[in-house]
């Protein structure tokens, strides 16, 4: 094992270890300071490990991690999110009765969540999905009030669909392949030639829309997401909603490529892109408003796939990765943000909501900071058909949404002036704002292939400008209907899903009553007889 | 007669010793006296571990079948028993679960106040070592008369532990059960006399050869596959499990769900899979499969629905079996390769297994909390994840087991199985099992949800529970999930004493 | 001649069979099921079986019917009834049934033509084990095993029993005596069970070579037993005490012991050396037959009502 | 010597028959329960000393012959205890009625 | 019609209409003393079945083969057993006892 193998290996395994540690009750209780170390050798891992590095099991565990361009770069990011939050929830924590609860499923999501960006075969992909999607849900019920257990419930219902329907594709993929547990690439190559292609990209469309939070199925994301405690909803939001991305990238048919399916991807891309301003703009809590941001940027990631799909270039995966390195940094900076900027009051008030104004700009593309940047590498690759329109019409609702979120976030001021922000809360928020800047800036050539200088120019200053000046104006015209706010209930279609409550009951009661009618003693001896008629029967007849 | 097909095998007494030892411990018992039963049956579960890891290891060292011709008269006048691969894993999982669900017992009977009488502890040694004898011999035994008597030694081992608290519900519930598995093992013989009738022999290797698909077996086949159903609680005819298995106390309930029902299952593989020729292997496959699914939705529903904490989990027993049920066309093999070389063989063996060590470990914590919570109203369990962390943990694992959540057992078997179903084409099967997974996912989680909520009333407090308890629960669901671990495709352990056979039927 | 006899007898089991099912009085319905047991050792002989017939009419026919006569007893009046079928399902019951017994003719009509048979494999076998009964051979060499696991299944079945008793009274003494006892019964008490033993035994000592074996002879000794207990001649013991249960592992302990010896002494497990083979059956036999009476008697006495003595 | 035997078997097993058959139809016509008792208890019993004495000629083996009257004596002494119970237990309904 | 007037196949049939009244009786009967009795009804018309089996399988100087004779008597034995636990329950339903 060389060192860039287990430096490799230690990304998944040494959060997982700590969770283990977990077990005794002496480390459990010391186990909070350690939140910000479990993702540092991800960190380390993502810049020192060159891309392409193999670590590859002995038998009995049948692991094999790979660590290529999309997944580094999604690693950096997640990694830095994943301390910095850590470093928060360990100030914010410090005295909650439930903390040492907290850590071990803190820890569990974790391991899953880094460990998706670096594992490289079937089986264990799949048992990272769970791992990450399952123990999520201790996070969000951590609070226990009664919004946060129907969130809970609804998130869980549908993380178990998402797993099924991923399962039946991951095994309708794998069924050709001799290898009990083949690697991802292997078997995503011969993907094309298989018959039941169509079904296996449907089904993980489905599966990882379901995660991504793509409409109709991103209902459980806004009711999840603000009810767990803010480290953790920032690292929901950032990263652990990363899992659909990084799968949409591993197991689509980037090489072959597949038109039609690039299209219908395209499409509910740019419906949940307008959809989630559509909706977030009616919502009155600062969290919900982010959550449905989150879904709206899943949106566009989404078209960005779709394309890359539709046109078979498997360039898109990287691009697609970049902007979400950036949609991860920005959205954990804003979630940090506002548990801030409840606790700050006075003059330092204004400092933090200055700040959070250009954060939440940057999501909206102004110039000079991630956000343009993403949007400007992104752009060679939309083209400038009808599709680059719409984007950066989605440009301009999300850059809406983030102004009515500081309009939302101007009274959030704490009462006396006096109060500020710990420091254990303050310096992770900072240290995330500022390498949301720096990483992309840092990453951009060598992602876009261009020098970083190209992007001062005036021409590409305006080509982000412009949508951010639309937005604005379109908040102008927004103002003037507060009648708006609270229009639409958290979670939307959901609430749709609760009138079909009853008739699931009646169902449910239906089956009741045949149970205890064939749990009579005559009913079940006819069914004994009427049984042995018919496999008697069909026997004679057949044989 | 045919050419003989038996012949005793170095390892032979081996099988001897699996099945007559616990009888000989039920005779030590009712000899030496009440005083004597702990002691007696602890000596028992030590050597009979030993011996089921002995054949395990003598199978795996010769690679062919171990064969025992009862007092040297060769079938089909005398009685063979042989293990192959696949009853030396079901020997091994009943020797594991048994001596596990012992363990429990000897701590509970060991309480002080929890104890339970005289009269309980000595009727749950003797019977636990009776079953025990009784499913050995179903998953050696070669003949079938033979296997009749120990259906019914199983039945007589099992209907006294379904009442072994004395209350009138529980001895209701216990008639109700001896009843209908006694329509179930007069059907099954009534099929043994059919096929004796027909060939002559009671053989099962003897039969392979010599059954045609005519009336007497089609009839035969049809009564014994039914009976059999009856005592397994398949779905259709499940009226006697979720009130016997949730009034039985914890270990006893344990035993029933993951070991007593497996047997009848056990012999209906042997049945439709050894002895039926194709064509009606085939039809008897297609319908068992109709059943199981509807086995596993209807069930997994009803699960779902239940109140009471050992309700739901017997309903979740009559679900899971219904997987093993739609392994039978999966299994049936194409026109090359026999039943034991497709995965979805492999797959049902690894699900029986699974499913016996998670039920019994989700039985015996569902026990404990039971026990400390003083009832087993679902609703009111709230925050036993704090009392009892332990149990808590292992009712989890048990639970991600019967999921199929990796990397536990259950999700390779299901694994195996959902592969099987997508390559020999059956889409429904395929549903059907992703649906069992999801509902299954939904009961168990609603208890884990219980575990991890914040209960307004204060917890329980658990003096009375040692910890040892509570780890024989764990290590269960530890193996439960480990299982998924053991690399089963290089060497086919389960594959061992089954190539061998030329299968004239198939 | 014989066929009209055998007509007469099948149709008198099955109107009888019918009268017990669709009799409403209880206690009338087991006592036609009495006569039904018996007629159906007649039948047994017709089929030239004599042991079955033996068997069936002391167990079946005697040994059933007192045990249901005793529960009809216990249950008059107070037995719950459960759920009462409709007609119409009572009309699919029978017609499924119908269907089945139609099935079952015609695979017992459409048997293969030379009947497969293990007679002349049996015979074969018989000097080997020393024994005239080709019957007794088959339960005591052949198929030991099934006839070893029987008798635990009885034994099984009276623990399962006795489990049945309240907490306090385990161990105790079962109820058969009930009332006072009718001076006729305590006259025949007296009177039967002498020639009764001498019957039983000479049917387990005639059981080697002819007709006979340790279950007939077990169920006349329990009869006995039965009968002197009824009459209140002699209390029935304390299922706990240590008289009785030798008495009931006693057999099955002997039958493995000589069993275990067959590994050293005959060429495996359950074989009996040549030379020694009748005895050894005998001697198995001898203790079979005391505990199956002993079992038997148990099964039919009961769960313990009254608390043991310590 | 075996002609005059047969003949003797004819007749005495016939008449038993015939015992048997009015038994059969004392029980069945009789109006109440002690009658019946009454009518099956006598003519069973001669009915089956008949038929054993008719059957004695015919046995092969003198033990043959003394099985049948052993047979004969118990079916005597468990029919009598059989009748007496019975009418006790008669008497006490109609007693306690 | 020879055929099927011989002892054996003349009982096998009865044996087969007994297995029809049995099973009509265990499962249409409410009473549960009448669902054993219609076990042991069940039980007979089985046990017919062998005899009619051991009947056909005559020879090598037995009037029938003993195999099956053997199982009937270890499958009466086993129905008594049966029959005498279903007997208890039964009672012990019956008799109100307090729930110990």
């Amino acid at each position: 094992m060389s060192a860039p193998a287990f430096l490799l290996a230690a990304v998944p395994l040494f959060p997982l270890s700590l969770a283990l540690c977990c077990l005794s009750n002496w480390f459990r209780a010391r186990a909070l300071a350690l939140l910000v170390l479990a993702p540092l050798p991800a960190l380390a891992a993502a810049i020192l490990v060159p891309k392409g590095g193999f670590a590859i099991f002995p038998p009995p565990f049948r692991l094999t991690l790979v660590l290529d361009e999309p997944g580094a770069i999604l690693l950096a990011g997640a990694a830095l999110l994943w301390s910095a939050a850590g470093a928060y929830a360990a100030s914010l924590m410090a005295r909650d009765p439930g903390r040492q609860r907290f850590t071990v499923w803190w820890f569990l999501t974790l391991t899953g969540s880094l460990g998706l960006f670096v594992v490289g075969d079937v089986v264990n992909f799949y048992l990272l999905f769970t791992l990450a999607s399952l123990a999520a849900y201790g996070l969000i019920i951590h609070e226990q009030s009664p919004p946060a257990h129907r969130a809970g419930v609804i998130y869980v219902a549908l993380a178990l669909a998402a797993e099924a329907l991923l399962l039946i594709a991951l095994v309708m993929l794998a069924a050709g392949h001799p290898d009990a547990n083949p690697l991802i690439r292997s078997v995503v190559m011969d993907l094309a030639a298989s018959p039941m292609r169509d079904g296996i990209v449907v089904l993980f469309i489905l599966g990882f829309a379901l995660k991504m939070g793509l409409v109709p199925l991103h209902v459980w994301l806004p009711l999840a997401h603000p009810a767990a405690p803010t480290p953790a909803s920032a690292v929901l939001s950032g990263v652990v909603v990363k899992a659909g991305v990084i799968g949409l990238i591993r197991f689509l048919p980037f090489e072959a490529g597949a038109p039609f399916w690039g299209s219908v991807l395209i499409g509910v891309g740019v419906i949940t892109a307008y959809y989630g301003v559509l909706v977030g703009v009616t919502q009155k809590r600062a969290k919900t408003i982010l959550a449905y941001s989150t879904v709206s940027q899943m949106g566009l990631l989404a078209v960005l796939l779709g394309v890359g799909l539709a046109n078979a270039d498997p360039e898109a995966a990287h691009l697609a990765a970049y902007y979400a390195v950036h949609h991860t940094l920005v959205k954990g900076a804003l979630f940090l943000g506002v548990g801030i900027l409840a606790v700050t009051g006075g003059r330092r008030f204004r400092l933090v909501f200055l700040l959070m104004g250009v954060l939440a700009l940057s999501l909206g593309g102004m110039p000079l900071t991630s956000g343009a940047l993403a949007k400007l590498a992104t752009k060679p690759l939309l083209g400038y058909g009808w599709l680059a329109g719409a984007m950066t019409l989605a440009g301009a609702g999300s850059t809406l949404l983030m102004l009515h979120l500081l309009l939302i976030l101007r009274h959030y001021a704490a009462e006396d002036a006096a109060t500020s922000p710990l420091l254990g809360q303050f310096m992770p928020w900072l240290v995330v704002t500022a390498a949301s800047l720096v990483i992309p800036w840092s990453l951009y050539p060598a992602v876009a292939g261009e020098p970083a200088a190209s992007l001062v120019t005036p021409d590409a200053l305006w080509k982000v400008g412009w949508p951010l000046l639309l937005g604005a104006g379109a908040m102008l015209l927004v103002q003037r209907w507060p009648g708006r706010l609270g229009m639409i209930p958290e979670g939307d279609i959901v609430v749709l899903a609760q009138t079909g409550q009853p008739l699931m009951r009646s169902l449910s009661n239906r089956i009741g009553e045949i149970d205890v009618h064939l749990r009579r003693w005559p009913a079940a001896g006819l069914g004994l007889i009427a049984l042995a008629i018919l496999l008697g029967g069909a026997l004679m007849l057949r044989a | 007669m045919t050419a003989a097909l038996h012949a005793t095998t170095p390892g032979g007494f081996l099988l001897v010793l699996a099945v007559i030892l616990p009888v000989c411990a039920v005779l030590a018992i009712l000899a030496c006296g009440p005083r004597s039963a702990a002691r007696i049956a602890m000596a028992t579960l030590a050597a009979g571990l030993a011996v089921a890891v002995a054949i395990t290891v003598e199978l795996v060292w010769s690679g062919a079948a171990l064969t025992y011709v009862v007092g040297a008269w060769r079938p089909p006048l005398g009685i063979a028993l042989r293990a192959d691969g696949l009853s030396g894993a079901m020997l091994v999982m009943t020797a594991l679960v048994v001596v596990a669900v012992g363990l429990f017992a000897r701590v509970q009977y060991g309480l002080r106040e929890g104890g339970g009488s005289e009269r309980e502890r000595t009727t749950f040694w003797q019977m636990l070592l009776a079953l025990w004898s009784a499913l050995n011999i179903v998953f050696v035994g070669e003949d079938l008369f033979n296997l009749y008597v120990a259906l019914e030694l199983l039945t007589f081992a099992a209907v006294p532990l379904v009442c072994l608290d004395g209350r009138a519900e529980t001895a209701n519930a216990a008639l109700r059960y001896l009843l209908f598995a006694l329509i179930g093992s007069l059907l099954y013989l009534l099929g043994v006399g059919l096929i004796y009738g027909q060939y002559g022999t009671l053989d099962l290797l003897a039969l392979a050869r010599l059954s045609r698909p005519d009336p007497a077996l089609s009839v035969a086949l049809a009564l014994m596959i039914v009976g059999l159903l009856a005592k397994a609680a398949l779905f259709p005819l499940h009226l006697w499990l979720p009130p016997a298995h949730a009034g039985a106390p914890a270990q006893a309930s344990a035993v029933l769900s993951a070991l007593v029902i497996k047997a009848p299952i056990f012999l209906i593989l042997r049945l439709v899979l050894d002895v039926a020729p194709g064509q009606v292997a085939f039809l008897a496959g297609q319908l068992l499969a109709v059943l199981g699914a509807a086995s596993i939705l209807f069930c997994s529903v009803m699960a779902l629905r239940q109140a009471r904490l050992k309700l739901m989990i017997a309903y979740s027993t009559v679900a899971q079996i219904g997987y093993l049920f739609i392994v039978f066309p999966l299994a049936a093999g194409g026109a090359g390769t026999s039943p034991w070389e497709t995965i979805a063989w492999t797959g049902g063996a690894l699900q029986l297994i699974s499913h016996a060590l998670a039920k019994s470990a989700m039985f015996l914590a569902a026990g404990i909390v039971i026990k400390v919570y003083g009832h087993d109203r679902i609703a009111d369990l709230g925050g036993f994840g704090r009392a009892l962390p332990i149990s808590a943990t292992a009712f989890g694992l048990a639970g991600l087991s019967l999921m199929g959540v990796p990397p536990s057992g259950g999700f390779v078997a299901k694994c195996l199985l959902l592969t099987a179903a997508v390559i020999e084409g059956y889409p429904w099967l395929a549903v059907t099992i992703l649906l069992g997974g999801l509902l299954a996912g939904g009961y168990v989680f609603r208890i884990i949800d219980k575990a991890l909520a914040v209960s307004a009333s204060p917890l329980p407090s658990r003096a009375g529970v040692p910890r040892r308890l509570e780890l024989t629960a764990l290590a269960l669901a530890i193996a439960a999930v480990l299982l998924g671990f053991v690399p089963l495709r290089p060497f086919g352990f389960l594959q061992i004493g089954r190539s061998g056979l030329a299968m004239a039927g198939l | 001649m014989m066929l009209l006899f055998d007509i007469a007898l099948v149709a008198g089991l099955l109107t009888l069979a019918v009268h017990v099912v669709r009799e409403p009085d209880e206690r009338s319905a087991i006592i036609a099921f009495l006569a039904f047991g018996l007629l159906l050792g007649l039948a047994w002989i017709r089929l030239a079986a004599p042991d079955v017939a033996l068997t069936e009419i002391a167990i079946g026919g005697g040994g059933t019917g007192i045990l249901l006569l005793r529960a009809e007893a216990a249950v008059r009046g107070r037995g719950k009834h459960e759920e009462s079928v409709t007609r119409p399902g009572k009309l699919a019951i029978a017609v499924g049934c119908a269907a089945i017994s139609a099935g079952l003719g015609l695979a017992v009509l459409s048997f293969a033509s030379p009947a497969p048979t293990l007679a002349p494999a049996a015979a074969e076998g018989l000097s080997a084990t020393g024994l005239g009964n080709p019957v007794t051979a088959v339960l005591l060499a052949y198929r030991a095993l099934d006839t070893l696991l029987e008798k635990v299944v009885v034994l099984l079945a009276l623990i399962g029993v006795w489990s049945l008793a309240p907490d306090a009274a385990w161990g105790g003494v079962p109820a058969v005596r009930s009332g006072e006892i009718p001076q006729p019964l305590a006259y025949l008490a007296r009177i039967l069970p002498p020639f009764g033993v001498v019957i039983g035994v000479y049917m387990f000592w005639v059981g080697a070579d002819a007709p006979g074996g340790t279950f007939q002879a077990g169920t006349v000794l329990a009869a006995m037993w039965l009968l002197v207990m009824l009459a209140g001649l002699r209390s029935p013991p304390e299922t706990a005490g240590l008289p009785l249960r030798l008495a009931l592992a006693g057999g099955p302990i002997l039958f493995l012991a000589i069993a275990f010896l067959g590994f050293a002494f005959a060429d495996g497990f359950l074989a009996y050396p040549k030379a020694l083979a009748k005895p050894l059956i005998l001697a198995i036999e001898a203790a079979l037959t005391l505990s199956v009476a002993a079992a038997l008697a148990m099964l039919v006495a009961g769960p313990a009502r009254r608390a043991p003595t310590r | 010597m075996s002609g005059l035997a047969d003949i003797a078997t004819i007749v005495l097993v016939s008449a038993g028959a015939l015992l048997f058959l009015a038994g059969a139809l004392g029980l069945l016509r009789f109006p109440d329960t002690l009658s019946r008792l009454h009518a099956i208890s006598k003519a069973d019993n001669l009915g089956l000393g008949l038929i054993v004495l008719g059957l004695l000629p015919q046995m092969a083996s003198l033990a043959g012959g003394l099985k049948l009257l052993c047979i004969w004596l118990l079916a005597q002494l468990s029919a009598a205890t059989a009748s007496q119970l019975l009418a006790r237990a008669v008497h006490r309904d109609r007693a306690d009625r | 019609m020879t055929v099927a007037l011989q002892p054996s196949v003349l009982f096998g049939l009865c044996g087969a209409a007994l297995v029809g009244i049995g099973l009509f009786a265990v499962v249409s009967s409410p009473g549960l003393l009448r669902r054993i009795v219609g076990c042991n009804i069940l039980g007979a018309g089985i046990f017919l079945v062998f005899g009619a089996v051991a009947r056909r399988g005559a020879g090598a100087g037995f009037e029938a083969d003993p195999v099956p004779q053997a199982l009937v008597i270890t499958g009466i034995v086993v129905a008594f057993s049966a029959s005498a636990l279903a007997v208890a329950l039964l009672k012990r339903l019956a008799e109100p006892r307090s729930d110990a």
